[in-house]
């Protein structure tokens, strides 16, 4: 009809798991409200491509942009020229994000590293060695959640200690597989590892399980139920992290709608969706308490 | 069923047609076992077409091939092999990364049908056809890395080692130095008493009549003559082949008082040539003869920069030249062109302007840009002084047959107008035609002041030519002769091969 | 009619064409509005630039694979100096002082490429792949993998700025590719460049100075990326190490599809302007389509192959 | 065959390797050690299989930039298909299904190059593009971590294992054993075979091959299509061990895959290559790749060191060849 919007969620990249869970929350969200949202992402993970989509999501005059930004900086000027043009925008996973009218946060990227900090510390009866995992040295966030958990360790778990540098893996399984095969020639030692991209773990999990130190190690990071299932059966896998992209997609959509309805967003606000039934206003950025933490006793709820 | 009584080979009305092209006519040839038919003829008469067709690389576009009387149709190189055809092309088509005994043995054991190697077998086979004819060649070299001569020896074992049943040789002494083609005649002769046929395409006119028994002579794709060898001398068969009389013009004598232009002193390179000294003056043609690998190109390029001797000292007008570095030496006034047209030479693709602008682009440039017009006008104002004969100065030079080619490159050095041209192999698979018009530019040019330097197999062009002779052995000047009527062929032969 | 699809260049300029409109009747209101025809104006230049750095190269029968390395090298330095030195409130003197910083960094890069290929020998497509590699990183080495940001406003222009209505980086890329078009077919340089290509070795033998064109080349090369990568930190306002990386095989596609022949001594610019808008249109028209982008790079594909048959049976025909 | 030159890239990689391990053992004595070589030899397996593959194309003077793109193609279609059709069948099938599959794929690239004469770069670039997308269009983009039974048994197939000294293990799968059984096949199909022979003579002199009768189309069919197959297994290998059938893998590798094989002596011009060259070379970008960090080189530095690597093993022959042909001259 008529007052349906065009709401624009563009991710990262298109067609992985977690994006096509959050694709998930994006129709349903369209079905009940009977916008016309949806999901476009392009089809390499380069920052460029997804400006280059931005501009073609301008173009074709949507009404809201919901922006997963592969680097935030990256795409300042072109949401900048969105928002010129009225376009809502709110972004995910970005909280420096300058133009943005909000962004949803589903927790603080700090706290959500200091809570994998605690699972792994509590694995390793708090001491040993230990080695942390990014996608790649230039995401923030992943680097959040290792200076959060680093941060947790120094002043909680004193007898731990970190080894090595922040292993990069380029967002790649196999790659993931090769450092973590390399931590554990250089740390015979190690005790524990904490991986920050969803394929990180399943790495570090293949390694560990052909070495058989799935009980000598204890491994946690963030993750997915259908990326590192198979290594938290085993037990390579400890423990992962995350949070639900559906209902992030859900609140993105939820707080641009009530942007374009002139709703006020306030600090302790209830977005009806689940962890943001609390939300903490910081700014403009919303922060949830939705992460959920999953191990092998709780993986089948999780079905992606 | 075979006919024994058949001749080897018969063509029957074979042509062939590229697009507006017509390479063949109407062409009847025959060829029995044990004989040496000569195939003569200009550039672009169809020379090699037709051995392409006879093989069955091209189909023929209307006419028969019989072999031992049978009609082949669809004619492939397979079937072609299997019936004791075999070609050893102007190139040699040998496979430069592999050894010398799998480049003699790859075709036979191919027809053997065979889908494994057998590396025993094949290389006694290749031993097997060295020993044949005489020559001893590393079985394990790579083929890449040997001398011309020895390529070519490869080439024709393989044909051998292949049974073959008639081998096509097409233009064969083009790289040979004259010992060479003297041992590659004696082996034809030996291979024709052994019941082998030879199909022969060459340029020169001596070697052609001395071994063949037969000539037939195509020009623009047509047969214009045919007949036993006896019927025909030089004069007469290159009237058939031009359909005109050709006369070699001599040199004008030297003027005494010419100056001393180029002075080579002790040049040396290690492994190519030592201790080189030579004073070359203005107006003067110098020959270089020597046989092949005697170091004459490798003193040519050194000259030229190309490559870097290890000492000596280069003068031109009392000016040291730069030694390894083409720019300076073609600055200082050195020209050089090279042996090989297509490689070495031409840009074969690029407009026939651009191959002769490409050596002073910036004659035509102001600040880096170019003036088109100028370089258009010039290089139709080459082609009209040199006769070239091309559609339009815009065509690839491509199109052009190879007497029109190397005009082409002679035009590029002659429009920077060089104090010195060194000229190496300058009617390398030219038609008679061309080739004395080559040698009237050659003298026109030393008619100007320009030094010359000609590098050259063919010793009658040396003598016809030149007005000293070098003679180069093992990297060495051994001899010095003059040239014109002081001394003939056969003399400088047999100081070349002593 | 006939004689423009006797040519390469003809052929594609209505495929091109052919595209527009296809896209244009598709999805008339919105292919053909002034937002989208300004957006594809503002997406191509930044890969276009350094399609036409790769077309270059291919011309001497080379190619250079470092271009997007060289390209974020340049940006991060430029980006450090106005982030660090110059501060958010620099001015366009300043800015213009980071470009020219770029444009160097470019050279250098380019320089070296050019050492490699022309001084060492190096085959090109290795030459320029390790290359690419040590550009990258140092450009991760010098800010530890994350973006440069905090620049000053003034630099966003060049990126995101209009000329009476037509983008900046639109206007660029045109004065490049006219540039670059008479730089190849109207100066000694561009001939020798493609002489060379044709035949490297009769350049040598006709005393090119083969060493100096190829230096110059490659130097025009990481030039031209630096041009690109200061556009993409305008456009992003900020530098990364790895943006653009799926800007390589994209500016290779499209140098071929152009009709330059990556074996050296033909092509010409204006077939990669050609092919650089077919690419645009396509991947515009699908994605207001709501076409996936996997989908896009599949076309893009076929394209390139389609495009490469019809030539290739067009000659057999002529010949 | 006994001339010392064709050595000269093998030699030069072997010596960099030696170089490089005593580098890593000083810093690190464990280096030295059967898990290392286990690790190392693990990673090498599905870059060897394909490290071979781009040989065969460099020897007959082509070049295929697609093969990656055909392996992950084959790989996610093969684990798509059983998954819903038959998730029961043995590791055999699927192997067979992603061979055959990548087998049909380099058909393609083979009629193409073979039948039309395309240029093998061109048309390998064009593939690469249309494989990848018609596999994340069509075929899906979900990686697959749930593999079909017969894909996890061979994952937990092990040829050898072992017990280090702190009490974990090493095994070496038995995927190990196609990269020496394909390397094998390869050898003695280039060396034994006269189809193999025709391949180097297509490299060295394309015309000359054609003259003397080889066939050069179907030559050059059946090298992209044994490319295709050789990358399809590569695939399925990697899926397997990997435990994971992820679609957006592989494409990416495939220049330092070639790398790696220049690096060990194949000339991009085709007609020169070895098989221990090629893995020499590959031996060589594992080992860089996999112990940067044991020789103490932080992440940050690792790819100035592989391109710094890359240009240091092609710049040196390289370098030989122009001065050993000024000399020549
Ligand atoms: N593939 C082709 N396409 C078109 N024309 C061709 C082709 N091959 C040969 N020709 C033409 O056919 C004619 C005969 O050429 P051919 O090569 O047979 O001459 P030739 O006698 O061997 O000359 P040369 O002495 O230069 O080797 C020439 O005009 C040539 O341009
Ligand atoms: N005595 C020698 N020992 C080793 N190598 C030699 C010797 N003489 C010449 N060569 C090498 O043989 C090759 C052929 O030499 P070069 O080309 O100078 O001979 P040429 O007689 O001028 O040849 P052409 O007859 O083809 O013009 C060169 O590479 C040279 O280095
Ligand atoms: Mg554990
Ligand atoms: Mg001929």
């Amino acid at each position: 009809d008529a007052h349906a919007k065009q709401m624009a969620t563009v991710v990262k990249i298109d067609g992985i798991a977690w994006f096509n869970r959050m694709r998930e929350g994006v129709d349903e969200w369209a079905e009940e409200t009977g916008n016309n949202a949806f999901l476009v992402g392009p089809a390499q993970a380069d920052p460029q491509q997804q400006v280059a989509l931005i501009e073609d999501m301008i173009a074709q005059g949507v009404d809201a942009l919901l922006v997963v930004p592969m680097s935030p900086e990256a795409i300042e000027p072109v949401l900048g020229r969105a928002m010129e043009q009225g376009i809502t925008v709110i972004t995910h996973e970005a909280a420096s994000q300058q133009n943005t009218q909000y962004d949803i946060e589903a927790f603080r990227n700090e706290d959500f590293g200091a809570n994998l900090m605690d699972r792994l510390a509590a694995c390793m009866g708090e001491e040993g060695e230990y080695a942390v995992f990014v996608g790649s040295l230039g995401s923030q966030t992943h680097n959040q959640w290792v200076d959060g958990a680093i941060a947790r360790q120094e002043e909680a778990y004193p007898n731990m200690t970190l080894v090595g540098d922040r292993n990069e893996t380029a967002d790649d399984q196999q790659q993931a597989y090769a450092r973590a095969q390399e931590v554990l020639r250089a740390h015979p030692n190690i005790k524990g590892m904490q991986g920050s991209a969803s394929t990180d773990v399943a790495g570090i999990g293949l390694a560990i399980e052909e070495r058989g130190l799935e009980d000598e190690t204890c491994v946690f990071g963030t993750s997915l139920p259908s990326i590192a299932g198979q290594y938290m059966e085993t037990g390579a896998v400890d423990g992962i992290g995350f949070w639900d992209p559906k209902i992030a997609g859900k609140a993105m959509n939820a707080v641009a709608m009530m942007v374009m309805n002139g709703e006020e967003i306030t600090d302790g606000m209830d977005l009806g969706l689940e962890g943001y039934g609390n939300i903490t206003l910081d700014g403009k950025v919303i922060y949830g308490e939705a992460f959920v933490d999953v191990d092998a006793s709780n993986m089948a709820d999780y079905d992606f | 069923m075979t006919d024994t009584s058949a001749p080897l080979v018969t063509l029957e009305g074979v042509t062939k047609r590229y697009a507006a092209i017509t390479a063949l006519s109407e062409v009847d040839l025959t060829i029995r076992a044990g004989e040496a038919v000569c195939l003569a003829g200009e550039n672009g008469s169809g020379k090699s077409t037709l051995i392409k067709v006879l093989v069955g690389v091209e189909r023929p576009s209307a006419g028969r091939i019989l072999f031992d009387g049978v009609p082949q149709t669809r004619l492939t190189p397979t079937a072609a092999t299997r019936a004791g055809m075999q070609v050893i092309f102007q190139d040699f088509s040998l496979f430069p990364n592999l050894s010398v005994a799998e480049n003699i043995a790859m075709t036979a054991e191919r027809a053997t049908g065979a889908r494994l190697v057998h590396r025993r077998r094949a290389r006694e086979r290749a031993r097997e056809v060295l020993d044949r004819i005489g020559v001893d060649l590393d079985l394990d070299a790579r083929v890449e890395r040997l001398p011309v001569a020895h390529k070519q020896l490869v080439a024709i074992c393989r044909a051998l080692a292949a049974d073959a049943r008639l081998i096509i040789m097409d233009e064969p002494t083009t790289a040979l130095t004259e010992r060479e083609v003297a041992r590659l005649l004696d082996l034809i002769r030996r291979l024709k008493a052994d019941g082998v046929a030879v199909l022969f395409v060459s340029h020169k006119l001596a070697e052609v009549l001395e071994v063949c028994e037969h000539v037939v002579v195509l020009r623009n794709g047509e047969k214009v003559a045919d007949g036993p060898a006896e019927t025909f001398d030089a004069a007469s068969l290159t009237r058939a082949m031009t359909g005109r009389d050709v006369a070699e013009t001599p040199p004008e004598p030297l003027d005494p008082s010419a100056s001393d232009l180029l002075k080579v002193e002790n040049l040396t390179k290690d492994g190519a040539f030592r201790d080189v000294s030579l004073t070359l003056r203005a107006g003067e043609v110098l020959g270089v003869a020597g046989l092949l690998g005697s170091g004459r190109t490798s003193l040519a390029k050194a000259l030229f920069g190309l490559a870097t001797p290890d000492s000596g000292r280069v003068t031109l007008d009392g000016t040291d030249v730069p030694l390894g570095d083409p720019i300076a030496a073609a600055g200082a006034g050195i020209g050089y062109v090279p042996e090989d047209r297509l490689t070495e030479g031409l840009f074969l693709e690029q407009s026939i302007a651009r191959n002769i602008a490409v050596g002073r682009l910036e004659a035509h440039a102001s600040g880096g840009v170019l003036n088109l017009r100028d370089l258009w006008e010039e290089a139709a104002e080459w082609l009209k002084r040199l006769s070239v004969k091309a559609p339009d100065p815009q065509a690839p030079v491509r199109s052009l047959s190879g007497g029109n080619q190397q005009r082409v490159v002679l035009a590029r050095w002659m429009a920077r107008q060089p104090r010195v041209l060194i000229l190496n192999g300058p009617s390398v698979g030219v038609d008679v035609g061309s080739k004395a018009e080559i040698h009237a530019i050659i003298s026109d040019l030393a008619a100007r002041g320009l030094g010359v330097i000609v590098i050259s197999d063919d010793l009658p062009e040396l003598l016809g030519t030149c007005h000293r002779i070098l003679v180069m052995k093992a990297g060495v000047i051994t001899d010095e002769v003059a040239g014109g009527e002081g001394i003939t062929e056969d003399d400088l032969s047999h100081r070349l091969a002593s | 009619m006939s004689r423009i699809l006797h040519s390469t260049e003809g052929r594609l300029a209505l495929i091109t064409i052919v595209v527009f409109v296809l896209m244009a009747a598709l999805s008339p209101e919105r292919f053909l509005s002034p937002q989208n025809l300004t957006s594809m104006a503002f997406q191509f230049p930044e890969f276009a630039i350094l399609a036409l750095a790769v077309a270059v190269a291919m011309l001497t029968g080379g190619i250079d694979l470092s271009v997007v390395g060289a390209a974020n090298l340049s940006a991060v330095v430029a980006a450090l100096f106005m982030a660090n030195v110059v501060g958010a409130d620099g001015g366009a003197g300043m800015v213009a002082l980071a470009f020219v910083m770029a444009l160097c960094v470019g050279l250098v890069a380019g320089l070296f490429n050019g050492v490699l290929v022309a001084t060492l020998g190096l085959p090109p497509i290795l030459a320029t792949l390790g290359s690419g590699l040590i550009f990258t990183g140092f450009a991760i080495a010098m800010t530890g993998g994350s973006a440069v940001m905090g620049l000053p406003s003034a630099a966003a222009w060049i990126g995101n700025g209009t000329i009476l209505w037509i983008p900046v980086p639109l206007v660029v890329f045109a004065l490049l590719a006219a540039a670059l078009g008479w730089l190849m077919s109207r100066t000694s340089f561009g001939l020798k460049t493609r002489m060379f290509g044709a035949n490297p070795l009769a350049a040598r033998y006709a005393a090119m100075d083969t060493g100096a064109v190829l230096i110059k080349l490659y130097a025009l090369c990481g030039m031209l990326s630096a041009v690109a990568g200061f556009i993409v930190m305008s456009r992003a306002n900020s530098a990364k190490a790895d943006y653009g990386s799926s800007y390589l095989l994209l500016a290779v596609l499209i140098a071929v599809l152009g009709g330059v022949n990556p074996y050296g001594g033909y092509g010409r610019i204006i077939g990669v302007v050609l092919a650089v808008l077919s690419m645009q249109f396509l991947s515009s028209g699908l994605n207001l389509l709501g076409v996936t982008n996997f989908a896009r790079e599949m076309i893009w594909g076929a394209l390139l192959i389609a495009v490469m048959l019809i030539n290739t049976l067009a000659k057999r025909r002529t010949s | 065959m006994k001339s010392f030159d064709w050595a000269r890239n093998e030699v030069l990689v072997f010596g960099v390797i030696v170089a490089f391990c005593v580098l890593a053992a000083v810093s690190d004595p464990n280096f030295l050690s059967i898990p290392t070589l286990i690790d190392l030899m693990r990673n090498g397996i599905v870059l060897g299989i394909l490290a071979v593959a781009a040989m065969v194309v460099l020897v007959s003077g082509g070049i295929d930039v697609s093969f990656t793109a055909v392996a992950a193609f084959a790989m996610y279609t093969t684990t798509v298909i059983l998954r819903d059709v038959a998730p029961d069948l043995p590791w055999p099938v699927a192997f067979a299904v992603a061979t055959a599959i990548g087998a049909a794929l380099g058909a393609i690239n083979g009629v193409l190059i073979a039948v039309f004469g395309l240029p093998t770069l061109i048309v390998t670039l064009g593939t690469l593009s249309v494989f990848r997308g018609f596999l994340l269009t069509f075929v899906g983009t979900v990686q697959i971590s749930n593999l079909p039974s017969g894909m996890r048994d061979f994952s937990r197939l092990m040829m050898i294992r072992g017990t280090n000294s702190d009490g974990s293990f090493y095994s070496l799968p038995w995927a190990f054993a196609f990269l020496v059984a394909l390397v094998i096949l390869t050898w003695f199909i280039l060396n034994r075979t006269m189809l193999g022979r025709s391949i180097y003579a297509i490299g060295g002199a394309p015309e000359s091959a054609r003259r003397i009768g080889i066939d050069v189309t179907k030559t050059q069919m059946f090298i992209y299509i044994y490319v295709g197959a050789l990358a399809g297994l590569a695939g399925i290998i990697h899926a397997s061990t990997a435990r994971i059938a992820n679609p957006f893998d592989l494409v990416g590798l495939e220049l330092s895959v070639i790398a790696a094989v220049v690096l060990g002596g194949a000339r991009l011009t085709g007609g020169v290559g070895t098989l221990t060259g090629t893995l020499l070379g590959v031996a060589l970008i594992v080992l860089v790749r996999n112990s940067l960090i044991v020789i103490g080189i932080p992440s940050t530095w690792q790819s100035v060191t592989i391109g710094a690597l890359i240009l240091l093993g092609t710049g040196l022959p390289a370098w030989q060849a122009k001065r050993a042909e000024a000399r020549a001259a």
